[in-house]
């Protein structure tokens, strides 16, 4: 067992049949994901590693139970897609685009909400849980990274993930749950939203957020520790320190967040909460040592 | 992207929100013409996208002619690199407001956000005295609804034609912000003048750059990046910053370079560049370390940890880059990922001596920079 | 007490005043009707009939408790204003105008579900309890039409309600609460959803509806019918037998509606479900007394 | 408001919807250079509002230029009252569908319909082979989304290049459909031509006649009307239907006009013609009845039960009306609601003997007609 997908989650792919479709489709199945079906339009009669493709999510859910969809659909057709997975009643939905258009992500968060679903992504790797199964493009068999374990990881970034999980193997941990939630602005689903899964899966013993500058996500997780949504231990890591200020956002985006959003004010706010900041990367396994966290 | 106050402000003229009498010089000669059309007093306005511009001088209030001339001269001096001044006519103010609209992440709405204590820093304001700003969600399915532009108008108390003049103004920002996909539309500060008029004094409009597909009507040109090598980078749809520091970076992933950014700063180190060498890059290494090098700097950093940019191909694209471009500094690198075996081979092949190890690399990255062994 | 309105409803007023809004505000005092506040962008400070005017309803909303809220508003503007109403909480909406623009009824009325609200027409008078209260443009005083007694009436007319009531009130009966549905093609609440309230609604014995062709409003009452969902007496009076046809829908109309929408279809529905369908407005009061429905 | 096939096609044209190549005549010496573009073969259609022109013989295909000038001749005769032809090339049809967008009221939604089955009599089709017909509901917040079109066009089965042609135009149609307001956009049959190329054969635009304040663009010219009373009625908003019977009806209210229509058949009488004297007309007694005076009719039945519409100004402009008028038949009134004990007296006093019963009223002015006593 896992959160968000396990090994008997049933997956659809759009964009089945495109190169990365078909690529990490692959993957996902060799990991022992539970990739029932496979979406593209114009497509359908066609298979893809045995399994078949529809024209349409409607068409596939006809045939098939679908707990998840996973997409590989350009940024620009990516709101289309997340609208007919919704439509397809489908209530856990990956989208690892990098480049989606802004305002559409808004859509698609708020359509998310409406429809009682969660979206992951876009600009991530995805969602894995090591051993059992995966919906995104990570590199799983680089075993150093992506063993198995009692650490749930939830991360902003592509490598920099990889470097931090990295370091949490290198100290003698694994992971249970990675999930990318993705480097745009208004990413599908927040951290604070996956403390719940987390803090209710057995398998997860302590929790590590990879995050960085801007936003208000971490100040999220910050909150939900202090009303005790969630329990268990938690060590942040935070790129973005030394960052030069304002490269990209203006007052308007520091108005939102009513003045948050520097790394230090995000170290606070966590510090404050009772969890724990690791300097570098190296550091965010002697700090789960540090508040007792037992190797499996 | 972000729009030059004159370009957010034609986009507001279309959209029949007043602005000032103001015309757009590109040389020293034009501004004889431009006081024929404006008359002193005026305002000459750099157009440059940092903020802070009145702190900096560079946003003067001029009285005379001769005073506009003497400003014009001096801001149009080569060291300051201004491109374009905006001769602007000089406002009877009575008072300033602030209004912008942008996106709150966390709601999926976008927010329609006035102060009556506009011109001032907002980001001050909005840490100080939160209450002085009016922040209205609006559901982007529905839009900014007139209801919603009234209510917040009226909240403000100004007198019955000042209120409708500000209700459109925040109905007709909307729509702006809907238009262009923006990031932010901000006016600030708009004026209410002495005639109880609502002019915008300043424009600001960041278009979201995923969005830039389907904004045909802005393409960044030459002019409009700080040095060639941003240009450049640009050209080849490369992400780069240019700093004045030191190390070269050459990295995969914001996350991880920003990391990267903040190991060089704790070893006492500075950066040259930012490069971004992840996703579609990962195969440019030779146009990508070209760009580096015209940046001075005394080494070259580079860092990744792949998933689909694979470790191998990266690694081959160093070698092949340093066999072409004979680069005069030293590279040092920590290649990782997905076939990172192999990416050592070719490395080790090609005589090089690869790191594995973030904060390794750093260290001997900065005490090259500091003049060490190489 | 009665249904949706009674005399413990307190009613804001959007558009008071105004000629209309002020005119009526007057009239729906004088029955009772519990007004507690209006609303005109600008005219905040002023009173209409002794009752505070505000700029927002969200400004009226946090001065009183609404229950409901009233619309003297031109049709261009309604959407707007009831957009408003329910973003202030309000629940329960009367809007009057006539010539409120096809899409715009769309919005409105998928925007009541979405807050789980009723609005009542456009095109309408409103609804009114006789002697208790309204909300609307009745001819209260009119007493051989607004008679207090049994018998729920819905419609979707304006003066063919008060030939029917007239004929109803002249057989005996009166009037517990009339809702008037109204006439444009996309109701803000339709016949069918009112039939619950006048189903747990102690004071209504029998419900009378007047309808006309077009639309399946009248065939939706019948499915009530049939469905158990409405059990008490109902007689249905239906103009337009004799009128020609397809004066103003073309094809895509009748689709929607599955080749219904005539007159005869609705008397076939409404025969098979056990209403009964008097021939003239003279016939509605035998057909109640046949009913065996009581004079109170 | 109901545009002409030719309008609609204008607008299907603008939006990228293909149509027949075609040229409008409005008179006979017009044939001859329309045929200069169109070429024989091809379709000479009547521009009328009405159903069912191919059966009428108002849709006619002419293989022969000499076909086509006997057939314009035909239509544009003085008696059919035919004001523009439109010819059309004739197209080489493999497939006729079926297409439009209209409301579903009580899903408050718009709907996408679609039949592999066009040309034929869509209403007799939805009801005797319902499973021949897609509906695809359309959320008005998002609009008709891209997958909803590509979804519905490959239900069909068609080959890939006219899936992609079909669903392009459902995506057009539907921004047709928000653009005018329509209560229904309609293409019956929408060709696929031997070439396989996706044809709009006809064109059906109504445009919601509440909403004609925001649509500028179509406006009713005299000759869009069916007669002079109609247009004068329109030019004072004064909704009127002209028929050929017997008695003028001057009503309130559309549900009471259809139920004493309805009365009136039940007498064995028949309608001159409807004009809605309620709502803000009914301080128009004086225009209303002039209207009604237009229209040959044998006795005018004035019929209503007022709210805002009080009884005693209408009963006071009816008394105006036959002072101004003089009307050559008799008038029959059953003027009730607000203030109807004034009304009464103030028809009493001028002489007219006023009913007080709907079927009273009816029944006397049936009698009339039929030549009973005044």
């Amino acid at each position: 067992m896992s959160i968000f997908i396990d090994q008997t989650t049933t997956v659809c792919v759009q964009g089945i049949t495109g190169k990365e479709g078909s690529f990490w489709t692959k993957h996902m199945i060799e990991l022992g994901t539970q990739v029932v079906c496979g979406v593209t339009p114009g497509k359908e009669g066609q298979t893809v590693e045995n399994k078949p493709v529809y024209n349409s999510v409607k068409k596939a859910a006809q045939q098939h139970n679908i707990d998840a969809s996973m997409l590989f659909v350009p940024p620009r057709f990516t709101k289309d897609a997340v609208f007919e997975a919704l439509d397809a009643g489908i209530k856990k939905i990956v989208t690892i685009g990098d480049g989606i258009p802004l305002h559409d992500m808004v859509a698609i968060r708020q359509a998310a909400k409406v429809h009682n679903a969660m979206v992951v992504g876009g600009n991530t790797s995805g969602v894995i849980s090591p051993k059992l199964a995966m919906m995104g493009s990570f590199p799983h068999w680089i075993e150093r990274v992506y063993k198995k374990g009692n650490i749930g990881i939830m991360t902003r970034s592509g490598s920099l993930t990889n470097e931090v999980t990295a370091m949490v193997v290198a100290a003698g941990y694994g992971v249970s749950t990675l999930i990318g939630v993705g480097g745009d602005p208004v990413p599908g689903t927040r951290f604070a939203e996956f403390l719940e899964l987390y803090e209710n899966d057995p398998e997860t013993e302590a929790v590590v957020i990879i995050g960085e500058l801007g936003g208000t996500m971490e100040e999220e997780v910050a909150e939900a520790i202090n009303d005790k949504r969630f329990t268990k231990p938690l060590v942040a890591f935070l790129g973005g320190r030394t960052a030069p200020k304002g490269q990209k956002m203006g007052h308007a985006g520091a108005i939102i967040s009513g003045g948050k959003g520097s790394v230090e004010d995000k170290i606070e706010a966590l510090t404050k909460a009772g969890a724990l900041v690791a300097e570098r990367p190296r550091l965010v396994g002697e700090l789960l040592e540090e508040l007792g966290v037992s190797k499996a | 992207m972000k729009l030059f106050e004159y370009q957010a402000k034609d986009i507001f003229k279309e959209a029949g929100i007043p602005i000032p009498n103001s015309v757009l010089i590109q040389e020293e000669t034009m501004l004889e013409k431009a006081l024929d059309t404006v008359k002193t007093p005026c305002v000459v306005k750099s157009q440059v996208l940092s903020g802070g511009r009145g702190k900096a001088g560079l946003v003067v209030f001029t009285k005379t002619k001769e005073d506009a001339q003497k400003e014009t001269k001096r801001l149009f001096a080569k060291d300051l690199n201004i491109k374009h001044l905006l001769i602007e006519e000089a406002i009877d103010i009575k008072q300033e407001i602030y209004v912008s609209v942008t996106i709150d992440p966390n709601q999926a709405s976008a927010l329609l956000i006035v102060s009556k204590e506009g011109g001032v820093d907002i980001e001050t304001l909005a840490t100080e005295r939160p209450e002085k700003i009016i922040k209205e969600p609006i559901d982007m399915r529905y839009g900014l609804m007139p209801y919603q532009a009234s209510r917040v108008a009226y909240d403000l108390g100004f007198s019955k034609d000042i209120t409708k003049a500000l209700k459109n103004t925040f109905l007709k920002l909307y729509h702006i912000f809907v238009q262009y996909d923006a990031e932010l539309v901000e006016i600030n500060p708009l004026f209410i003048t002495q005639d109880n008029i609502v002019v915008a004094g300043d424009g600001k409009l960041m278009i979201d750059d995923n969005s830039m597909f389907r904004q045909q009507r802005y393409e960044k040109g030459q002019t409009d990046y700080k040095s060639d090598a941003e240009y450049e980078a640009a050209q080849e749809g490369i992400p780069f910053i240019e700093f004045d520091g030191d190390i070269g970076l050459m990295c995969a992933g914001a996350g991880l370079t920003t990391t990267v950014y903040d190991l060089i700063h704790y070893e006492g180190g500075t950066i040259a560049n930012y490069l971004e060498f992840g996703g579609p890059n990962y195969k440019k290494a030779v146009k990508s370390m070209e760009i580096c090098l015209k940046v001075p700097s005394k080494v070259i950093l580079v860092v990744t940890f792949g998933t689909i940019a694979r470790a191998d191909v990266m690694a081959s694209g160093i070698v092949e880059a340093i066999k072409q471009l004979k680069p005069d500094r030293p590279i040092v690198t920590c290649i990782r990922g997905t076939n990172e075996k192999e990416a050592v081979n070719i490395l080790k092949e090609a005589g090089l001596e690869p790191v594995f190890d973030t904060e390794e690399a750093v260290r001997k990255a900065v005490d090259i920079a500091k003049g060490g062994s190489k």
